[in-house]
């Protein structure tokens, strides 16, 4: 495994390169790319970080991370209107609203900045901004598709959602995706969403309280880091696989919810592969300006994969950058056969 | 600033008992320096310039115009409001809640436009006296119930956000039509709305905190309560009448926000978030946590060093992580240079 | 309702009781202030002097007993209610706002306002000519009251009711923390007053010497009862002095004889 | 409870200067009933039975072993730094950095252990210094710079989260292994764990506040910082002091949850949640904002109140957004009964 | 370094300056105190007097000047040290903590301590004792200071010092709140420590028959400087009244003439 740093400066240098240019690009400004977040320091976008920095060191530019810490809105759009004044060279913005961010956007593209949406894209009827791509899986869906896989296992009863902060703009989507889910199921599920806490020990609290004070649920799902590691903590600890719960499931790979999945209290976690979400709107960005425009940033869905018992593995013996357990770099090897669908 | 804090160091003493002979320096000159000198605010100005200064030096697009409506909206809401807590504090009280009567306003005026049918100006009439009536009801609790009213505005801030977010289904809403025009741009949404409605109201509320019986009796019921009731000031009237205006303020800059957002969102003042930034400003602008003593423009000038300290590390390019770090960092050193400017300021001062 | 001389009494007080939680302040007290009177109230710590006081002036609620004012039955609902009711009053504790300048204090709750805004430029004149009527010198009248000398501070918390034009005024202890010099001033004011006869007067004071100069009776209150209540003219301080003292002197000197 | 409201309407009068001579009841429980309602902690105790009959006829799991670790764990953390905040509280200052101070403790064990070799037991004790240290600090830039104790631990605050953010890559850490044992354990991975540090660390802090010099020296500080230097007290020494304690006792905190959860996380205490919970304890158990008094089982009691709210709402199943509401009405309504128990208990009181 | 009468002085202030912002307070102060003696100290309000105690107590630091105690010079560093140093104050404000309980006053800062613990029960009698020892009444040593009479306050306050077993005392005022049985008790108390002579006082009282009372000697302050030191034997209270209100009378009456 090679270690090549965690500094913005370009990697290897091969083959023909013009004069201070990455690869055999053309020698081009250190530009200077803003991505705005609505929640700046929650741990699911540290990977994104980690791959807004290495495209960064490969394009020989460097980017600022910014936004809001607690999803509000207007510190989002000081952010951009900052990012703006300050003459940014690209914008990535996570637009987790239709409406705020419209003027901002259409204020950077008047002023030639380019600018992508990445991790979120306005409401499922109206993107809401004039953005030139977005780069990423929407929130609503993935909501979506963690009730729908909820579905495959159980038929009836009650599932509950948690959501550490309801009406924050990164997770609410999702849990109204995943309630549609199951609404739209037509199933005799019932489905309730339950308010946990930003902060993770309140979290295990309230849900350790809830599973208490029902005993008979079908499913567990979240939508939030430490809401689904709680749940996983706590089927665990009132072995409530041997009481009913058919499903139990939710957001993101931190290690306690790995941990939870190989033993098997958490059936599966969503990875939305955020790291393709820094990366990316980087790499858009500056070809973007490299071809003055001729390369357009294209749509990218970054996927999302269901993490179970059967993959887990290597996401829990790894610590890599790509999932934010690490900063070194590191080569992961991989072998054997590539699980698809037969 | 040699100029300065050498002024400073300076103490003229028209009021001497020695009887010492004022110096004859150009007198104008001298009382302008010394009236600035005496107002309190004086440090924190001087710390908010210095801040400029620096971020100045440090971005070519800090004095940009269009930075600078960038800093005028960040900071004019917490200015607003800190305008409301800084009367609660010096009347010895506080309001928890002020952030999230912010994000209740703008919904009830949409749902006074889109879902009841009343008009535009009505509707955000409507939107601020729901401010003015929570405020009355944490006025009620405290001073008539006696709880205290950190508890008080805590059980309102939850009842708040819950009203907030059941009745919004915790997701935003669009600006409603009706108001989304030229009332929109007068409300927050033409940019120098923030600043125009921000010195507008703290000139308001400075005269009315210095120049009037409500500013004189506010810091009488805050600096000896028992003195003041002795003395025969309505204390309970006073304190009722501050938490009425600090969460009509509330409501105000929560329809500011709305507008230039130009979105509704449950989340508008971050939960405890907007409070926070206001209590901060009037504690930075000299007010007394303990209540008795503060200033509105002092609590303007806090909004102001913050926003600036936001901004411009945000235009110098400091991301998220470290950005803490460096704001920590100079919000001790700025305020540790404040507190010296103002002992400065005090040593000279005549009285 | 009139009192031996025959002039209506403007302040009577019937049959006050009040208690604090287990502490009995006031049992039973009578009281009558005549018309231009100076009353002279005397008694032991703790012996609910103030605590009448502040009953008359409508801080605190008693528990029983009747107010009248100028023979009507009145409660006094509030400090405020009393103001308007035209009763002043000198707290012991000077009831001073430290963190406002001694212009405001002395015109605390009665400022006088124009156009709405306070009239600073009066306040700070009313006070200065206050200060200088009272012999007390005071650094300048924009100083907070917190960096005053004792003496400076019940100067502005007395001038504050002196010269509030109230019809009653009640003083509590109002030359404890006064000089020789600014103890005469004041007293010579109290006689001013007296002497345009439109007030009637309250006064708490220990010094005996003091009450026989300016009052024209005075009233022992003991253990929360008025046990004492004569003209001044018929007393002295000797008599005063025996009335209160002369128990622990003579338990004093027997003990020193033993 | 006409029983206990009865007893508080009674007023024993062995002090009364009418001499009325104590009448012959029982004397022993007499002075049990007295000596309990005595006790400015009596209303808060009363509130706290109350929602747990209420919340136990609720649900029947309310009741359960179970459940009662649940209540304990979420009660303990807030419990044992509001001893620290009483005490900061009523020496007339605030910590808002406690609960940041909480997420770096975890991290500053996981990096001494796992990045720089250092042995469990002390790597815990560097965890814990961590804490006194910056509490020192705040100590240092509040007493002796005179910087409002509000603006430096905001300071302080978010130069902690820097920290905390920028070593950990905002990434949560995994409990290194020298501890996930039997140290773990009784560090709060045990079930009875929370309940047995709160107990005794209550109860230390009980005794320190009502019996030594310490607490009578922050009881003046507080009370009449004036006076408390006239008389001789040490005023910046219990100051910092107390900041120290604050500070140690939320790192403290933040280890006991990091054990719970099992997870080193950025956002525990989420940051100023963990702070606004002790503080709110601390003044629901009678702690004044202003200062000069409080006391330390009150905001133990206090703690116990907010966490049998979370809990029993939470086991009734009450969804995210009526959640708020229903919270806010109950803090409102639980606080005025209090006030309206203590002004009960002060007119039956015998001094 | 010693005294007209042979002894040493326990304590002698030389040239102390003192200046709030542009108020002179004190210019260039000389005062000496022999051991076992009582200085009376007499003043306008607003004289210096209490910044003159202030200063010889460690509270406020002199601007310039020094301080000998027992003929050592001494920079006294706060009040703290000064206790160490065997001094001892009654502020004229008192310096009660409201909070706290009437024995927790009384031994705020010296409290008597068991195994670490606060010894309450001691507290409780000595305090107990004291209080019955001044005369003063109080309902309960448990009941907070808040609660009492302006005069039962200023007993605690003196208590606190008059019991401290200082070598020092320094009274400012200690008779303002008392009434005349009470003031007589504390008198009579400061006489008995004046008999034992271990104890120098100096006492700031603007009753000057008191002072004749109980004071060796008699210092007045005018403007922030001595300007009279006389043995009370060859003084008397006409001569101090004459000293400082002469000259305020002689106006008034003239102006009354007019
Ligand atoms: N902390 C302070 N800040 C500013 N000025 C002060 C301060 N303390 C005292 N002064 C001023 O110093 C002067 C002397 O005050 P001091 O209290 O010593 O008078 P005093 O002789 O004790 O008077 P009194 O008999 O009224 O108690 C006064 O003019 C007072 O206003
Ligand atoms: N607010 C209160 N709460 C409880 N007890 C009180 C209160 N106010 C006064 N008391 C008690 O009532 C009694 C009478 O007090 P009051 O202040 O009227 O005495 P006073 O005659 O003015 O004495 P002094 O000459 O010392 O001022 C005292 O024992 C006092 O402790
Ligand atoms: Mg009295
Ligand atoms: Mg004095």
């Amino acid at each position: 495994t090679s270690d090549s740093g965690t500094n913005n400066r370009p990697a290897a240098s091969g083959g023909t390169a013009a004069a201070g240019g990455a690869g055999d690009f053309p020698a081009t400004p250190k530009w200077k790319f803003v991505m705005v977040c609505h929640v700046t320091t929650n741990p699911f976008f540290t990977p994104t970080q980690y791959g807004a920095q290495d495209a960064c060191a490969l394009l020989g530019t460097e980017f600022q991370w910014t936004g809001s810490k607690d999803s509000i809105v207007a510190e989002m759009v000081n952010a951009t209107n900052t990012a703006i004044s300050a003459k940014a060279d690209g914008l990535a913005v996570a637009v987790v609203d239709k409406a705020a961010f419209r003027q901002p956007v259409s204020k950077a593209l008047d002023a030639g900045i380019p600018v992508v949406s990445y991790n979120a894209d306005g409401a499922r009827d109206d993107k809401g901004t004039a953005r030139l791509a977005y780069i990423g899986q929407g929130l609503y869906e993935s909501g979506y598709a963690l009730g729908q896989r909820a579905l495959e296992q159980v038929d009836s009863g009650d599932v509950v959602g948690f959501i550490a902060t309801p009406g924050a703009l990164n997770i609410q989507p999702r849990i109204d995706g995943a309630a549609q889910a199951i609404k739209d199921s037509g199933k005799s599920i019932k489905f309730e969403s339950i308010g946990t806490n930003a902060d993770i020990t309140k979290g295990l609290s309230i849900i350790d309280a809830y599973a208490q004070g029902h005993p008979n649920l079908a499913g567990m799902l979240a939508v939030d880091a430490g809401s689904t590691q709680s749940i996983g903590q706590v089927v665990k600890k009132y072995n409530m696989r041997s009481k009913g719960l058919k499903v139990a499931g939710g957001f993101d790979l931190v290690p306690e919810t790995l941990a939870a999945i190989k033993a098997g209290d958490l059936d599966y976690t969503i990875d939305q592969q955020p790291y393709l979400q820094g990366f990316l709107p980087v790499v858009y960005l500056y070809l973007y300006k490299l071809s003055g425009g001729l390369l357009f940033p294209s749509e990218t869905n970054t996927g999302l994969l269901f993490v179970t018992k059967d993959n887990v593995g290597p996401y829990q013996t790894t610590k890599t950058r790509f999932e934010g357990s690490d900063t070194a770099q590191k080569m992961v090897e991989r072998s054997g056969a590539i699980g698809h669908a037969s | 600033m040699p100029d300065i804090s050498d002024g400073l160091r300076e103490s003229p003493a028209p009021a001497d008992v020695a009887g010492r002979p004022a110096p004859d320096r150009p007198r104008l000159l001298r009382r302008v320096r010394d009236g600035f000198l005496r107002r309190r605010e004086a440090s924190v100005l001087v710390v908010a310039l210095a801040l400029g200064v620096y971020f100045a030096s440090a971005s070519e697009a800090f004095l940009t115009g269009d930075n600078m409506v960038n800093i005028t909206q960040a900071a004019a809401p917490a200015a607003i409001v800190a305008c409301g807590i800084v009367l609660l504090l010096v009347s010895g009280e506080i309001d928890l809640s002020v952030g999230v009567v912010a994000a209740l306003a703008p919904f009830m005026m949409h749902y006074a436009i889109d879902f009841w049918g009343i008009p535009a100006v009505p509707a955000i009439l409507l939107a601020l006296l729901t401010g003015t009536v929570i405020g009355l009801g944490n006025g009620f609790v405290t001073v008539v119930l006696k709880v205290p009213s950190f508890i008080t505005t805590l059980g309102t801030f939850y009842l708040v956000t819950g009203i907030v977010l059941t009745t919004s289904g915790a997701y935003p809403a669009e600006i409603p039509v009706p108001v989304d025009n030229q009332i929109g741009q007068w409300l927050g949404a033409a940019p120098w709305a923030h600043l125009a409605w921000a010195l507008v109201i703290v000139a308001f509320f400075h005269v009315l905190f210095i120049r009037t019986r409500w500013g004189l009796h506010t810091i009488s019921v805050g600096g000896n309560l028992l003195g003041a009731q002795e003395a025969g000031v309505r204390v309970g009237r006073i304190k009722m009448g501050n938490f009425m205006i600090a969460s009509t303020l509330g409501a105000f800059a929560g329809l500011l926000e709305a507008f230039r957002v130009h979105t509704i969102d449950p989340n508008l003042g971050g939960g405890t978030g907007l409070m926070f930034t206001a209590v901060s400003a009037a504690v930075i602008g000299g007010t007394a946590l303990a209540g008795g003593s503060g200033t509105i423009i002092g609590g303007a000038l806090g909004a102001l060093v913050l926003a600036e300290l936001q901004n411009g590390f945000n235009l110098i390019g400091i991301s998220a992580n470290p950005y803490f770090l460096i704001l920590g960092g100079s919000i001790l050193l700025a305020m540790i240079a404040n507190v010296y400017l103002s002992r400065l300021r005090r040593a000279g001062k005549t009285t | 309702m009139t009192s031996p001389n025959g002039s209506t009494d403007v302040l009577r007080v019937e049959h006050i009781s009040k208690r604090f939680g287990t502490v009995t302040a006031l049992r039973d007290v009578n009281l009558r202030l005549a018309k231009g009177e100076v009353l002279g109230l005397i008694g032991d710590n703790g012996a609910g002097k103030s605590t009448l006081m502040k009953i008359i002036c409508g801080f605190h609620q008693p528990d029983s007993g009747r107010i009248l004012i100028d023979g009507e039955e009145v409660s006094v609902k509030s400090v405020d209610h009393a103001r308007s009711l035209g009763i002043d009053t000198v707290y012991q504790d000077l009831a001073l706002i430290n963190e406002l300048s001694v212009y405001h204090n002395m015109f605390l709750n009665r400022e006088p306002v124009r156009f709405g805004l306070l009239n600073n430029r009066k306040m700070r004149a009313l006070a200065r000519a206050h200060l200088d009527d009272m012999g007390v010198h005071i650094p300048s009248v924009e100083v907070e009251v917190a960096k005053l000398s004792g003496g400076q501070r019940q100067a502005i918390a007395v001038a504050r009711s002196v010269y509030s034009r109230s019809k009653i005024l009640l003083l509590d202890e109002p030359l404890a923390a006064m000089g020789a010099k600014e103890g005469v001033q004041i007293l010579d004011l109290v006689r001013d007053l007296k002497a345009r006869g439109e007030v009637s007067m309250m006064i708490i004071v220990h010094n005996y010497a003091q009450i026989l100069e300016v009052c024209d009776r005075v009233n022992l209150l003991q253990h929360g009862s008025i046990t004492f209540d004569r003209p001044t003219a018929r007393t002295s301080v000797q008599e005063l002095t025996d009335l209160v003292v002369a128990e622990y002197r003579a338990a004093r000197n027997g003990l020193r004889s033993v």
